[in-house]
């Protein structure tokens, strides 16, 4: 009893918590386990140890061909499996210099952009969700429903489709698609007004995620946080503004960016970017040429030996996918550099020296989709 | 007295802000109309699924239980994870020569991700996506599946 | 920065660095040893201003074992391909530049999980997606796994 | 739903007793009426299925209607673990903890393929568990990637049918037979 009484006072204020949040934790979105180190609420550091959905999809990807890679970059990062595939199908296009014909181009942006909405639909549902208001899952998810039913009489599947293949897509669209497009948008844009009122005004969202995480442009480009989550650092790093693909060159829409450069600034990007996404919609939709869903492909697609380097905007940011082919029907290396990835190395930066709750917040605020950190 | 003002402001921020999102919940509470579960064992009499939806890989036979596969293996070497395995086999025909049908085509249910590349692939379209999703078991083994039913045989002139 | 002063830009700092020809970007292969001395002055330079490490991957060509930078500017729009090779395959290392981008942290402990490629100098060079006693290194061409890996 | 429009009854007359007296029957049956109706499930979700089970739980679908009320996130307040998605070799020590710390009566749903049998990770890929019934013992597969929210819906029927089949007096049969 008397040891613990003399004990000195600094030691008590040095001592140091270890707190494992994950690989089962509700709030770190899947399988995620951050070993955090505390100074009693206080975030001191904190280390993720990924790997527990490591799937090895690097190396599958070396035996499949390329319209079979699809089906594995779907479950990469499977809320923007679209994107994904999108860029496997740019590269495999642009290494053998077919031109896919002007109706593919208008499917994909608009269905990249139907997948960026309910992506950041599932993320607004699951930001509420960990920040305390369960409203916001069902509404979330509730709108998000539009969107898969869309998907789901075109391409077959709820939300991985493998939709896209080398050359177009799998299936042209339906003649419901344009029709159903236009009701979605049309409920949606009353339906994002709720989204505001509910979360985007509120005292206590506001408080929680006002100067929580501070990242600086300088760090953003530095640890490559890319997407919302750069943007809201004022960093313009649209790789559909940069590098357009598909329409993204001819149809007109700003790029949101924010300069709070923190959790709510990243927040208010997204919500911002779900309204260009419609805006991007509204433009394409009505305009979609006749012709061909597919240009004529070889049955045995094989790329020419060399590198090659494709980078798109998915719903999360940056997707860049390297490719070294020695000229078989199989890639050689296949590399993806996913968005998350990137994002979950600035974590540890951002959540010293904030409280453990925030912590939940900022992770929210990165919307990190685990499968895609780890392949 | 500017720390008396921002107490008393922020509790009727607090308060309009809540207000302003019980206002939205409560809007839907009192409007059924826009009620939107849907009651699925109740309805699964008129649950319709949209016509191309994937709920499982059929080989697609005609009212004299005939289908159109050759056996070719194309689906099976399309398939990225070998959900698919063709057993042929060789049969003699009417003329006298050996030819190759289709023993078995077994489909692993169970690992089936629905990516469509056997369907569009299929030479023959001896394949199709079947709308039924109630697949749930308590044996794996029930997962596996054979395509073709027992007793067909090869539509005439397809091969 | 158009690519023909890039590179004259280049070699004026690394003379040894060849270019490989006929690729999407500048790409140009440096001797190991240099690689931290001019990824320091491709950061700092202010004409160069190389501040995102968009890519960095490992590649096995089997003889050697590759590092491969995709280097891009947010201020001037350049981009640039850096790499490097070693015929080190039992233990192969080069310098880190996780100094220089952050990103990179992350992104070389993924290569030694995959290559067993180690960077000198990393603050905590551990495999992040497999266990510590994890043998061998997966995306080698030559890793045999009888116990997990199912030949399709 | 009707039992014959049920599939794989022929497994679940595996599970059916007969015998016992009439009192030990009754108390069984009421028991394990309350079981099938409050199975809580753990939140557990690993990849793609995950988002599928989040849309079941959601307004369109409210798998609140079969009782399976809240996600609980701690596994001692759980009944029922979905595994909704792939099982890799570091998780499956975490997943194998998860299962243990569930207090009796437990039970298990294979959401998915890559839970069923590895689905499309199964070839070629050195870190993958080859369906999670190597790991723990599974009442229930669903096959699908990702199956849809009704598939999930029906599957969590057929496990209450199964948990109806119980016994509280000889719970070692069900145990044998169910976790074969």
């Amino acid at each position: 009893m008397k040891e613990i009484i003399n004990l000195p006072v600094s030691n008590i204020e040095e001592e140091e918590y270890h707190i494992n949040m994950g690989p089962q934790h509700p709030s770190t979105h899947g399988v995620l386990r951050l070993l955090v180190s505390l100074q009693g609420e206080m975030v001191r550091s904190l280390k993720p140890h990924c790997g527990y959905i490591h799937r090895g999809i690097e190396k599958m990807c070396e035996k499949d061909t390329y319209p079979q890679v699809i089906h594995l970059t779907d479950r990469i990062d499977y809320l923007s499996a679209h994107i994904n595939n999108h860029a496997v199908c740019l590269l495999v296009e642009k290494a053998l210099e077919v031109d896919v014909p002007e109706r593919v181009r208008y499917i994909r942006t608009i269905m990249d952009e139907l997948a960026r909405i309910q992506s950041h639909q599932l993320w607004w549902s699951s930001f509420g969700m960990d920040l305390g208001g369960l409203t916001c899952f069902f509404y979330g998810l509730r709108d998000r429903e539009m969107i898969l039913d869309i998907w789901e009489e075109t391409t077959g599947s709820r939300f991985l489709q493998s939709y896209n293949c080398p050359g177009g897509v799998m299936q042209d669209i339906h003649p419901n698609f344009q029709k159903k497009v236009h009701a979605f948008l049309k409920t949606f844009k009353k339906k994002i007004k709720d989204y505001d009122r509910i979360l985007s005004g509120n005292v206590i969202f506001e408080n929680r995620s006002q100067g929580v995480g501070i990242l600086s442009k300088e760090d953003a480009i530095s640890y490559g946080v890319t997407g919302p989550s750069g943007r809201g650092s004022g960093w313009s790093c649209d790789v559909r503004k940069t590098e357009p693909y598909s329409m993204y060159g001819k149809v007109q829409f700003n790029e949101v960016l924010r300069y709070e450069c923190d959790t709510y600034s990243r927040y208010m990007v997204r919500m911002q970017e779900m309204h260009e996404s419609m805006n991007i919609i509204e433009q394409l939709i009505d305009n979609i040429p006749e012709g061909e869903h597919s240009a004529k492909m070889k049955a045995v697609i094989k790329l020419p030996a060399g590198e090659y380097f494709q980078r798109v905007e998915s719903a999360r940011g940056e997707l860049g996918l390297f490719v070294v082919s020695d000229g078989n029907k199989t890639p050689y290396r296949m590399k993806f550099r996913t968005p998350s990835f990137s994002n979950l190395s600035v974590l540890d930066h951002i959540s010293r020296g904030m409280k453990i709750a925030d912590l939940v917040a900022i992770g929210a605020s990165l919307d990190l989709v685990i499968p895609d950190i780890d392949r | 007295m500017n720390s008396f003002f921002k107490y008393f402001s922020d509790i009727f921020h607090g308060v309009k802000s809540l207000l302003i999102g019980m206002s939205v919940t409560g809007r839907y509470f009192f409007s059924p109309g826009q009620i939107v579960t849907q009651q699925y064992p109740e309805n699964r009499k008129n649950l319709q699924m949209f016509e191309r939806f994937k709920g499982e890989v059929i080989m697609l036979h005609d009212g004299n239980n005939q289908h159109r596969c050759n056996g070719c293996g194309i689906c099976e070497n399309n398939c990225p994870n070998g959900s698919i395995e063709v057993i042929p086999a060789k049969i003699t025909g009417e003329d006298g020569k050996s030819k190759r049908v289709i023993d078995k085509h077994i489909y692993h249910l169970g690992m089936c991700t629905f990516c469509g590349l056997c369907v569009k692939n299929c030479p023959s379209n001896a394949l199709g996506f079947g709308q039924e999703f109630e697949h749930a078991v308590f044996d794996r083994s029930k997962l596996t599946k054979v395509l073709n039913q027992p007793g067909s045989s090869i539509i005439k002139g397809v091969e | 920065m158009d690519n023909e002063t890039l590179k004259a830009r280049i070699l004026e700092i690394v003379p040894e660095a060849q270019q490989e020809e006929n690729k999407q970007f500048l790409t140009l292969l440096l001797p190991a040893a240099k690689l931290h001395d001019l990824a320091l002055k491709l950061k700092n330079s202010p004409e160069l201003a190389f501040d995102f490490l968009f890519c960095l991957s490992g590649v096995d060509y089997i003889k050697q074992l590759a590092v491969v930078y995709h280097l891009r500017s947010t201020q001037h729009k350049h981009a640039l391909v850096i790499k490097v090779k070693t015929d080190d395959r039992v233990n192969p290392n080069f310098d880190t530049v996780c100094d220089i981008w952050r990103t990179a942290e992350f992104h070389e402990r993924e290569i030694y999980d995959m290559f067993g490629i180690r960077f000198n100098n990393h603050p905590d060079m551990r495999r992040i997606f497999l266990e510590e006693d994890w043998k061998g290194y997966p995306l080698r061409k030559d890793y045999i796994d009888e116990v997990n890996i199912v030949e399709f | 739903m009707k039992e014959k429009d049920f599939r794989d009854n022929e497994t679940l007359d595996l599970f059916k007793r007969t015998g016992g007296n009439f009192l030990m029957t009754s108390i069984d049956a009421v028991i394990d009426w309350g079981r099938s109706n409050s199975v809580w499930p753990l939140t557990f979700a690993t990849s793609c299925c995950g988002i599928e089970m989040m849309a079941t739980g959601a307004s369109r679908h409210d798998f609140a209607r079969f009782g399976i009320e809240v996600y609980r996130a701690s596994p001692r307040q759980a009944d029922v673990i979905v595994v909704a998605g792939t099982i890799v070799n570091k998780m499956a020590p975490v997943l194998k903890r998860l299962y243990d710390q569930m207090s009796e009566p437990r039970y298990v749903i294979a959401m998915g393929a890559c839970a069923v049998s590895g689905g499309p990770f199964y070839y070629n890929s050195y870190h993958v568990v080859r369906g999670v019934d190597h790991v723990i013992p599974v009442d229930v597969y669903i096959p699908g990637c990702p199956p849809r929210p009704e598939a999930l819906l029906y599957g969590i029927m057929q496990l209450q049918r199964k948990i109806k089949l119980e016994s509280i007096t000889r719970p070692e049969q069900t145990m044998i037979l169910g976790k074969q």
